[in-house]
């Protein structure tokens, strides 16, 4: 098994399943000459041409819409929005549009789409650029949202997202795209299901939940407790619509706590979902109320050390770990 | 089938042809009255756009598309349902909100289709369908199909975003597409003078180096003979276009709307004097393939036609209440994908949630 | 004191903050001749013409955007948007630009705006015009976010959303406009305070917490326990962002249980938040978690009997509060 | 102050005049490449969006606007604020992320603003700032105030749905303001040929029947008269006017794009070979306003000026970190209306939110 970046597991998957089905195609700004603005789509345009690698105008709502369209004949477009930030100006055409034309005209039509996207803050981009917007996307009946955090799942997850009949959102994240980790040999075509978590560290006292880049942080995290002796379990989300809550629940019965990170603003974002379906289900088995990490509640800042401080970073989960395992008497507080 | 029983620009239908869409005119005319009546009589429910006055704008425009062409149209869709042929006791059952309407009665008056006879839809966001259609036309060039799209909405949607990315689309792709603007005038109780710095709509197709033209859109063989040409050309030339159809709404915008505020009554009789269809039976009058007694029993024909279909509407069931959640998802592993989501689950989201003690 | 109904009592705040302020002014489609699809602005453009009662072209993008630009100038527009469903198209002014302009250019600038909006459903309008979005905008840091039930919070809490200097969405009912109410005395100039949730019904074994109409349901609700002895607190939470807890615990410290009802999608809703927040302050006080009722999980559909199914009504929120209370031995199963 | 000391369309500026508004290229010539140049040593972070080539484009329409006028600048928005007279340090000290900068550190190169100098700042989200450029033109008019506003952006944003909004709200309102399109040939590597339909930028004013029109962007005086023209008689008459200045930049689309993907060296040089300084030096050269000591002396002195900027913004304070949250909400009640919110907040929503049992 090869280890390869995250951005290449996806441009892999992108290529096989373009080879596949030639109903699969392309489209978005800059994925084709400029092989994408991270460099998702390299190599693409130049293999399959410009009408399978499709770039588009600065106009979201026009070919997110146009995407619909030909969902609605029977294609598979998977259409790249530069960073989750611009899709803003095409949030009619998702939510109004892709996520009813299902049930509204009575399962008569589908829309086979996906929307590859990636959210995440760290590079100083500022207030515009440097949003999480997932959980607008998971609120709405209609849609699927998946996030994954490694490589393989990214792989597996998107081909299962471009073989899904339903409209995907496929949300990937700007510092995931360097990091490394296990795919699946070429032409394996392992597809990695939507819907299911994953307990990706296995631990006792506390579950650590998060989804895309913050999974990474949790496992660090859990890294440095581990060396105090305490143990961390990490479960990856992967799928936030749907939510794979039982995973959640099997694993906070076994450590009795839970926190949930993410790299978005926590209030009204996906913790609070998960927490409150935890806290139901889990009643007499939590030791302490289920604890949250977001990132600032504030516009991204530009200077360094602010954009530092608003970060949903290491620090700050470990620091609410240390004060929810103090709680319960299992972590000195610092 | 491309209709190939028909005239260039300026020459007449045949006569049997021009008959039949008379005819088609009248249904909607009567089927649209009718349909005011339900909804004041509390059978249908939410909104109800009639399209009374721009039955030659729907049918002129509707009837040259072949067989491999889709039609998108706005929530003022009844018109064109009728237009493309679907079942009138079908779209009266949908406005019903029955089983047996064409969308099983889960979309309403705003949102009929009719995928067999490629009607992808009425919608309900202004301008919003508008780029769907372009990838609708996307769709056919991709495959190397014939087909072309007609994509009907209203003046008040040219001054959304939605249109000025749809209409960029389309040119620089090429694609088979004609954008028909079905100006009545009015936007709800604003004009296009007042919403539009371009009145004249089809000039705009000029931002996009697009072929423009406007129609007398109460002039069905005008209608008839752009539609027919600009879909031609879109079909076999890839080359996109703006139909600009003028007409007028007799009725208000929808059903609870008076019509009055904005406009005067001497402007709607001036235009009521131009009604598409007795201008139309006029000319097959002249033209003697029409006389006042077969109008007469056309006449009754289609009101025959339109009692039989609310009688068919009204006595078919009501969906079936555990459909709620059907058609929310269509993929077949949708099921167990939402399947773990279920447990400590919001109640409403899925009835029969456990509570979370059982 | 009078009875009028909420459409009146939002005129009226309108038509005082006109007379009061000449920077204050409307924008909006078929808000001046037409008197507003809902006739909330009836008769004020025949009184202040068309300079201050705008009527805009069917560009929610275009006119959210100016008023962003005429606020940043000074002036304080007050935007209507026919329905909530249609601010989807103008997402980008709201969550890109109207909630970062202050923030992003370090507060030398700011945005005194109002979008006002109705949400809700019930009137058969099917998918596409039957949405509550608002916990999208309660997520985003930059904004407020209101929702008042009856008229005295309507005419009160208009008014303190034109004259506060940030933006302000303020979410109004389609159900709602015509419910008849008390407002102040002509002239009184009452201002209620965003950021403060009501107890509206006083209660002992139960708190259902809501917003907007669903407030009303729940006093309903309250009433038919009541029959059977069983006293509920009502709490109308009226802001959203910012989100007065403060209130919410103090009620569930008393009454020990707590179910949050909305319109919306309950998954991700806005009672995910509340119910996260609610378990971690009660965490040692609750009987029972925290329950939750919202919209079927559907896209609105059309025909009577599917949208009756779909609808949080009253009679789902007082079923999920039977089950609570017999869960805590309270009330009967039924 | 309206320039009054200048001239009409095809007429020279006063030499003093030309003078000045070279210098004023030069200084963002200069400032850009050390932006460039610092950007590499890690100073700058976050995107990097440089305007060399396009200085007479920023200058030109700039230098005409009066007192009460507005400015309005996408992210590449350097030259809009070293030609709207900002300080070179405070801009140099935003795009280090200071606490002097002109939005106290908080905005960056993306997101400059001078609000005394009447610059309403850089945007980041292509098209975003047109609709809200437009509201601002609508606050002058509201208040009867004189000015107009200026309002910059890309080719590439003439394709996004708020193009089309704004153009079409500034048309029917009669708004006093000046759409400029600084045409650089490419949108990130997308030509204007493959974007737009009409590639031709300035003809779609059409589609709103406001004037347009296109000068040579790398011309300072033929787009400093334009610009004056059209910025005189949006105040002067309340008339919108689309400009399309068509220039190049010389680098990539930001610092870390090399620019050479998606055109040829062939063109860059052609291009390089139109650089709008070197050609406005020449033009006061030939009209012995400067000869190659003077220009020397003007380059030496812009670029101690930059030295020095940077040497100021460098030794400056970065922001204080306690202010995260200090402009999130400007209103007084802010704190009281939060206060409420604080009691088991998510930890991270605000720092010191008390844990559960305390
Ligand atoms: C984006 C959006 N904004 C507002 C509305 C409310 N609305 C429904 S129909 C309509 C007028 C549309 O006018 P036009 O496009 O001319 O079509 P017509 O009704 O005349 O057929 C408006 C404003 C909407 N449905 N969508
Ligand atoms: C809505 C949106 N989509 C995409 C982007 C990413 N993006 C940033 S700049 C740019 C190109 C803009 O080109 P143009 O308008 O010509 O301006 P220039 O960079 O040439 O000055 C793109 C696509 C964005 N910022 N906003
Ligand atoms: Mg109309
Ligand atoms: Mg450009």
């Amino acid at each position: 098994m090869a280890e390869v970046t995250y951005r290449e597991a996806l441009r892999r998957a992108l290529d096989e399943e373009l080879a596949r089905d030639p109903d699969v195609f392309l489209m978005g700004e800059e994925i084709g000459r400029f092989e994408g603005s991270y460099k998702v789509t390299a190599g693409l345009w130049a293999k399959y041409g410009g009408t399978r690698v499709r770039e588009t105008p600065i106009s979201e709502e026009g070919f997110v819409g146009a995407g619909i369209g030909a969902a609605m004949l029977g294609l598979r477009p998977v259409v790249e929005i530069m960073t989750i930030n611009f899709i803003l100006p095409a949030m009619d055409m998702v939510v109004n549009h892709a996520a009813k034309v299902g049930a509204m005209f009575g399962g008569r039509v589908r829309v086979p789409m996906v929307i590859r996207t990636p959210g995440g803050a760290g590079a100083q981009l500022t207030a515009q650029h440097s949003q999480s917007l997932e959980v607008m996307f998971a609120h709405v009946p209609g849609l699927k949202v998946v996030a994954p955090s490694n490589p393989w799942d990214a792989y597996g997850m998107l081909k299962a997202a471009i073989r899904d009949d339903d409209p995907v959102l496929f949300l990937e994240n700007l510092v995931l795209y360097n990091l490394t980790g296990e795919v699946p040999d070429e032409g394996a075509d392992v597809v990695v299901p939507i819907g299911e978590a994953a307990v990706v560290r296995e631990g006792s006292d506390l579950t650590i939940i998060a989804h895309s880049y913050t999974v990474r942080r949790a496992l660090n995290v859990a890294d440095r407790f581990n060396q105090e002796g305490i143990s961390v379990e990490v479960v990856d989300l992967r799928s936030l619509r749907p939510l794979d809550i039982e995973t959640c629940i099997a694993s906070v019965r076994k450590t009795t706590r839970a926190l949930v990170a993410e790299e978005g603003w926590a209030t009204y974002g996906i913790g609070a979902e998960v927490a409150a379906r935890l806290h139901r289900a889990c009643f007499d088995d939590l030791d302490a109320p289920v604890e949250r990490v977001g990132g600032a509640e504030a516009p991204m800042p530009y200077a360094k050390n602010l954009e530092t401080a608003a970060l949903a970073s290491e620090d700050k989960i470990a620091a609410a770990a240390r004060r929810l395992l103090a709680d319960c008497g299992l972590a000195e507080a610092r | 089938m491309t209709k190939a029983d028909t005239a260039k620009d300026g020459q007449a239908l045949a006569p049997e042809h021009g008959l039949d869409l008379l005819r088609r005119m009248l249904l909607i005319r009567r089927f649209e009255e009718r349909a005011e009546e339900q909804y004041t009589r509390a059978r249908i429910g939410g909104y109800c756009h009639l399209a009374i006055g721009e039955e030659a704008a729907n049918v002129g425009a509707v009837d040259p598309m072949g067989d491999r062409d889709v039609l998108f149209a706005s929530y003022r869709d009844h018109g064109a349902a009728l237009a493309v042929g679907s079942e009138p006791a079908a779209v009266m059952a949908e406005l019903f909100g029955r089983a047996t309407g064409v969308a099983g009665g889960y979309g309403g008056s705003m949102h009929l289709l009719d995928v067999e006879r490629r009607f992808l839809g009425g919608w309900g966001i202004v301008g919003g369908h508008l780029p769907i259609a372009v990838g609708a036309a996307l769709a056919l060039d991709y495959r190397g199909e014939t087909g072309a799209v007609l994509c009907q909405f209203g003046d008040g949607a040219t001054n959304t975003g939605g249109f000025h990315e749809a209409l960029n689309l389309a040119a620089i792709w090429n694609l088979p597409i004609v954008f028909q603007a079905i100006n009545n005038h009015y936007g709800m109780g604003t004009s296009v003078e007042q919403a539009s710095a371009e009145s004249e709509i089809f000039k705009r197709a000029a931002a996009y180096e697009m072929h423009g033209e406007r129609v007398d859109g109460n002039d069905l063989e005008a209608v008839w003979s752009a539609a027919d040409r600009l879909l031609r050309r879109a079909r076999d030339e890839r080359r996109p276009a703006l139909l600009e159809t003028v007409t007028y709404r007799h009725r208000g915008h929808s059903v609870a709307d008076a019509g009055k505020v904005y406009r005067s009554p001497d402007e709607v009789e001036a235009w009521k004097a131009r009604d598409p269809i007795l201008r139309y039976a006029a000319v097959l009058m002249d033209r003697g393939a029409l006389d006042e007694d077969a109008f007469a029993v056309l006449r009754k024909d289609v009101a025959d036609e339109v009692t039989a279909a609310i009688g068919e509407a009204a006595s078919a069931p009501a969906p079936d209440p555990d459909g709620l959640y059907a058609h929310v998802y269509g993929d077949a592993g949708s099921e167990a994908q939402f399947s773990r989501m279920r447990p400590a689950g919001p109640f409403g989201e899925r009835e029969g949630t456990a509570s979370w003690r059982r």
